[in-house]
């Protein structure tokens, strides 16, 4: 708008300059846990803006094929966009291949897609769970610009610093002896993912509504849904 | 002294800081205009004629940029008139307001342009059509623009009746205009009115007087 | 035409001795080959009617559609090499939206007719390229401007028509044609004439089967093009059902 | 060398109006081996016959999938198809990224002959040596659209092309139901069919009945996405199809349908052209 | 076109459409010459987004039992002037789809424009089938996404709705191309007064009848005409049902100043 302003009598009185900013925070966390043959991911449903909440029922969780689901939260334009992007592409590589893409493929797939947009990234926290070519669960975290890394539990997202600790504590058993570290079932892998997201939805405005639940394991994907608080 | 740096002469683009308007009456459509231009706080030129023609019954108000909108307006005439020849008859109000339109959306980061599009056509008859900055495109029956049309929103909205007789419609306009010339220091010098209806437009000048007509004082 | 084997007639973009363009000729010759197309203007609504030949049983009724929609209020039918037909309905189709992306309206009929002949045209100037083998009927009706008709040739010419046909028994509709009184006829007129003409021309010893298609434009559609409307199509039909039975019948005496 | 000063080009129209080239390339696809494709109320089914280059080779691919909604398959020059199926798979993927939707059936091939078209004007180009069976399903129920290399289409009941796909196209002809509309059969009944139909045109000297019967079956429609069945799944029916009668054998008083001409062949055209285009097919 | 000095065309992907690269987008191709070259933004981004103008104010969507009601009142603002105080601001796109539009109306009528060609190109095809509202809500998301991703956003917030397979749909898009689905959705200055009162009335899980939804929507546009500064009383709604589209209106807001008489003093 610089023009108008060399031309004082033409502004519109009462119409504001805005900044644009590509970028907006839409909140939301993920947690995922793997164990030996299964992983459980979660992610809240509230997407907001500041102190608006946009819906209380936006699932944060896309299934990619039978075996791998990804969590994504940030800026949720961006997140449609890298979501269908990964979409189109896995049909691609399936069509080239003639078979569906691997968890470990689709994590280095994801990376570089991020990475390619360094210089303008897509604003996201990604949470990539799944089972592996063994079978077993694996979990592939990212940062906004393609970092990649294979871990066996990992907390993202708004609340993602409140709840990294949790499970640092509860799944990861750094508080115990390194030697005898005890494999965690999957029940309660769930529970501890569940408690998380209530604890997150006390202390972080932009986490809460309700959690969605999926659980991976060799015969398929499972979902539940628990309620969360809704202030 | 810099005499120009003062007063924005030389850095300051030339600008129709302006009064325009366009009303439709039972049989065309009334435009009319102040005559100031300025730049900066100096007056370029004080009897400028800011109707201008796009085909025979269509012509346009420009305020704005006076360079944007004397070349929108060029480019919207040459293509009307070669689209006049394509067709063998003569272009739509619509059609040429459409055109502005295009031209004013598509380019505007670019541009500063407010235009009036009013003429009168075998389809629809007499037809205003507004595009202020930004680029929109809305019809209406009366419009005015330019930044002294902010003096006259009441006015006009009081004194306007739809389907006026014409002579009624003319007094009206030079009345409204002669308010913003008024108030509004970049609005000044004479009123333009043209009077758009089948048998084309007819064209008057008002001065600035009581009667509208020219008077010597002092002798 | 003792054209064939002189070598002049190979090329689009070569006259023969005598001053014709055989290429443009020959793309005719695929005109005539193929169903007959007839388009008519009636007083408040414009009618376009197909021949369409029926290759295989296994075809749906839908298959091989000879008449188009290129804006709300405009048709087109095709008579010729119907992947060059359709080829053509895209262009006229781009040309519409250029236009209503200009002036935020339809193109009015007579301008679509000359954009679409001029690209036509286009290709029969040049040995890169080939003539199309299709003539074209354009349609449109609209509250201001009434019925028009027009029809490309392949070699880029185009005339307005009260009525026109094209195709295998192209004379044969004519004649039938220049009996009727276009200025008068109502829809329901049109659209049983229509039948009457498309089942009288359809030659039974060259092709078993066949399937009638029509479109129709008029205030009745609300301005839009639609095709095989639901009462006239059904009204087109039985017309031409039984126009062909009293021939049969005149036949046999 | 050439049949006729007129066969040179796609360019060049012949005195009685017709495209040598544009022709030639339709017997491409008869040099390919036989394609069935047929649909019921909600699915539509592939059936192709499927035979090896050489001893050592693996058999050739004869079904393409495009989408989850949308698959082809092909009789003729398998090089072309396949940039024709490259062209659909991005057009299918385009449309689903711009409107998270299966891209319209009918509306997607419309736009393939479009592209097709192309090929038999320019000088520069030769007509797609191959014919396509599309198989698809969308909001107006399931499809089967024969495509030529002409780039005519057509919305069909039930459609074969290839070699020998004459005795097909009269064993669809004779079971399509009465009404005339498509099969009304269960889903299961409809593959029958069309391995029924496939096995007419087995070539003489190749057993009908031979366990070795290499063929591809493909299906889509009612939720039920695109799908080549498996070697176990093809057995199956294909034990299935053999407990009923054999096909009728090929009539010779049939009425030449003629699926894959061109309607606007006149009717008494001369017997096809000998192919001078040399194809994948050995 | 090449510029040693433009790091997004470092190519790390080759073969295929690089990333995000997909065609159909009005506006994509920015140095394509047919489109006028539109002011294009350099690496940075433009260093001048223009601002809204011409503007319109809040949306409301409700879905109701067997549909779906958007509604706006008719003002498009300029600036701070009630300038253009007749116009639509909700639309049926067709018998399945409506939308309504807040932001720079400009940019809204360009886009409709484009709407408004896919119509005309559903109809071509002549196979009955039209553009779905979840269609259409996808596509937006995917221009306004690419217009923001050139830093040259269309300044929209849009209500998009109607019936999907038999059932209701409602999506709001904004100039971001952050899109969501819920049963209540609004722009603007509705966000905050319009949502909660819509809100109250489906919290435990009660679906609105047709009567229920527009009487709320006739509540949100009182309160918002008093409490919003770019609002007037006149408004307009987009229904949507099985039956197929309609836009009824404008109407005018209940209003109630007995209030002001009461009030003396500061």
């Amino acid at each position: 708008m610089h023009k108008i302003q060399s031309f004082p009598e033409y502004q519109v009185p009462g119409a504001q300059h805005q900044d644009f900013s590509p970028y907006e925070s839409n909140g939301g966390s993920i947690v995922a846990i793997a164990g030996e043959d299964y992983v459980v991911i979660a992610a809240d449903t509230r997407l907001s803006s500041g102190y608006t909440i946009h819906t209380r029922k936006q699932n944060k969780l896309f299934q990619l094929s039978e075996k791998t689901v990804l969590g994504s939260t940030g800026c949720w334009c961006d997140t449609l966009a890298l979501t269908s992007l990964v979409n189109a592409r896995m049909q691609m590589y399936e069509h080239l291949h003639l078979k569906t893409m691997s968890t470990e493929a689709v994590a280095q797939m994801l990376s570089i897609l991020m990475y390619n947009r360094r210089f303008f990234p897509y604003y996201v926290s990604n949470v990539l769970a799944g089972l592996d070519s063994e079978g077993k669960g694996v979990v592939y975290s990212y940062d906004p610009i393609g970092h990649c890394e294979r871990t066996t539990y990992r907390a993202g997202g708004s609340a993602g610093t409140l709840l990294q600790p949790v499970l640092d504590n509860q799944i990861g058993g750094k508080d115990k002896d390194v030697k005898n570290k005890p494999k965690v079932p999957l029940e309660k892998a769930k529970e501890v993912a569940k408690d998380a997201f209530i604890s997150a939805a006390e202390r972080d405005i932009y986490t809460g509504d309700s959690v969605i639940l999926k659980v991976i394991t060799k015969d398929g994907i499972t979902e539940e849904e628990v309620q969360l608080r809704k202030d | 002294m810099d005499f120009s740096q003062d007063y924005g002469i030389h850095d300051n683009a030339v600008s129709t800081g302006t009064t325009i308007m366009a009303v439709e009456f039972n049989g065309g459509v009334v435009i009319g205009a102040d005559s100031r231009t300025s730049t900066g706080l100096f007056v370029a030129n004080r009897v400028t004629d800011k109707l201008t023609r796009i085909t025979d019954k269509i012509y346009c108000c420009r305020s704005g940029s006076a360079a944007d909108t004397q070349a929108i307006a060029d480019i919207v005439a040459y293509s009307l008139n070669y689209h006049e020849n394509q067709t063998g008859e003569e272009p739509l109000v619509a059609e040429a307001a459409s055109e502005f339109r295009n031209y004013c959306y598509n380019y505007r980061d670019s541009l500063l342009a407010g235009i009036i599009v009013a003429g009168w056509d075998k389809r629809n008859g007499g037809q205003v059509y507004s595009i202020p900055l930004g680029g929109m495109l809305k019809r209406e029956s009366v419009t005015i623009g330019g930044s002294g049309s902010s003096y006259i929103y009441g006015y006009v909205r009081e004194a306007y009746r739809p389907q006026m007789e014409k002579e009624d419609c003319v007094a009206f306009v030079v009345k409204a205009v002669k308010h913003a010339i008024y108030h509004d220091g970049s609005s000044g010098g004479v009123v333009r009115i043209g009077i758009i209806t089948e048998d084309g437009i007819e064209r008057r000048v008002f001065f600035n007087t009581e009667s509208g007509n020219p008077v010597e004082i002092g002798n | 035409m003792s054209s064939i084997g002189t070598g002049y007639d190979l090329s689009a973009s070569q006259f023969s001795p005598d001053g014709r363009v055989y290429q443009i000729e020959y793309a005719g010759k695929a005109v005539e080959m193929s169903g007959t197309v007839i388009g008519m203007r009636g007083k408040d609504g414009i009618v376009l009617a197909v021949e369409k030949i029926v290759t295989s049983q296994l075809y749906e009724d839908d298959a091989a559609t000879r008449i188009f929609t290129v804006d709300k209020n405009i048709g087109i039918a095709i008579a010729g090499l119907l992947a060059d037909g359709r080829y053509i309905v895209d262009i006229a189709r781009q040309e519409a939206a250029n236009f209503r992306q200009q002036f935020e309206r339809t193109i009015p009929l007579k301008q679509l007719t000359e954009r679409v002949s001029a690209y036509v045209h286009a290709y029969t100037l040049y040995s890169a390229v080939r003539p199309f083998g299709v003539s074209v009927i354009l349609a449109s009706w609209d509250e201001e401007q009434g019925p028009q008709l027009y029809k490309i040739e392949p070699s880029g010419t185009s005339f307005g028509y009260f009525a026109c046909a094209s195709g295998k028994a192209e004379q044969q509709a004519k004649t039938e044609m220049e009996k009727l009184k276009f200025a008068e006829m109502s829809v329901e007129d049109l659209v049983q004439n229509a039948g009457k003409i498309i089942y009288q021309v359809h030659d039974e010893l060259r092709n078993k089967d066949f399937h009638f298609e029509m479109s129709l434009i008029s205030k009745e559609t609300k301005g839009l093009h639609r095709l095989n409307p639901q009462p006239w199509y059904d009204q087109a039909v039985q017309a031409g059902l039984a126009a062909k039975n009293e021939d049969d019948s005149d036949n046999e005496i | 060398m050439f049949r006729n000063q007129y066969d040179s080009d796609v360019t060049v129209w012949s005195p009685q109006g017709r495209l040598h080239q544009v022709e030639y390339a339709m017997e491409a696809v008869k040099l390919g081996s036989a394609t069935v494709g047929l649909k019921n109320a909600d699915y539509a089914v592939l059936v192709a016959l499927r035979r090896a280059a050489s001893e050592l080779s693996s058999s050739q691919r004869k079904v393409i999938p495009i989408d989850d909604h949308l698959g082809i398959s092909i009789a003729g020059i398998t090089a072309d198809a396949r940039v024709l199926s490259n062209y659909l798979r991005t057009e299918c993927l385009n449309y689903k990224y711009a409107y998270g939707a299966r891209y319209p059936v009918s509306r997607l091939i419309s736009n393939l002959g479009n592209k097709m078209q192309v090929t038999t004007q320019r000088y520069d180009r030769r007509p797609y040596g191959v014919g396509l069976l599309v198989a698809g399903y969308d909001e107006r129920g399931p499809h089967i659209f024969q495509v030529d290399p002409s780039a005519n289409f057509f919305n069909c009941k039930a459609m074969s092309i290839g070699s020998r796909s004459q005795s097909a196209r009269t064993y669809l002809e004779r079971n399509i139901s009465s009404k005339g509309r498509d099969f009304v059969c269960t889903k299961d009944e409809l593959i029958c069919h069309g391995i029924q139909a496939i096995r007419g045109s087995l070539p003489n000297d190749e057993d009908s009945e031979s366990p070795l019967l290499n063929i591809s079956i493909a299906i889509v429609g009612k939720d039920q996405p695109f799908k080549i069945l498996n070697d176990v799944e093809s057995k199956k029916y294909l034990d299935m199809a053999k407990k009923l009668p054999a096909p009728p054998a090929p009539d010779d008083d049939a009425p030449s349908t003629g699926g894959g001409d061109d309607d606007d062949k006149p009717g008494d055209a001369p017997p096809d052209p000998q192919v001078l285009v040399s194809t994948m097919e050995r | 076109m090449y510029s040693h000095n433009n790091i997004f065309q470092t190519e790390l992907w080759k073969g295929g459409p690089s990333p995000g690269q997909f065609y159909n987008f009005p506006g994509t191709n920015y140095n394509n010459s047919n489109t006028g070259g539109f002011t294009a933004p350099d690496i940075f981004g433009s260093k001048r987004s223009s601002s809204p103008i011409t503007t319109g104010t809040s949306v409301i969507g409700v879905k109701f039992d067997g549909g779906v009601m958007i509604a706006a009142d008719n003002l498009v603002s300029y600036g701070s002037l009630a300038r253009y105080q007749d116009v639509q601001r909700v639309f049926k796109i067709n018998e399945k789809t409506i939308i309504g539009a807040g932001g720079d109306f400009a940019d809204f009528q360009s886009l409709k424009r484009s709407i408004d060609q896919k119509m005309v190109e559903d109809m071509c095809y002549q196979d009955d089938i039209d553009m779905k509202p979840k269609s259409l809500y996808n596509w937006l998301t995917r221009i306004l996404y690419n217009r923001r991703s050139r830093i040259n956003p269309l300044w929209l917030e849009m209500v998009v709705g109607g019936m999907q397979d038999g059932e209701p749909f409602l999506g709001h898009v904004d100039l971001r191309g952050r899109a969501y689905e819920d049963d209540v959705v609004a722009t603007g200055f509705g966000k905050h007064f319009a949502l909660p009162l819509v809100r109250e009335q489906i919290s435990n899980g009660e679906v609105l009848t047709l009567n229920q939804a527009s009487q709320v929507l006739r509540k949100c546009m009182e309160v918002l005409y008093y409490r919003d500064c770019r609002a007037i009383s006149k408004y307009s709604v987009a229904v949507s049902t099985a039956q197929g589209t309609i836009v009824q209106g404008p109407f005018e807001v209940n209003q109630n100043w007995a209030l002001a008489t009461m009030i003396k003093g500061y």
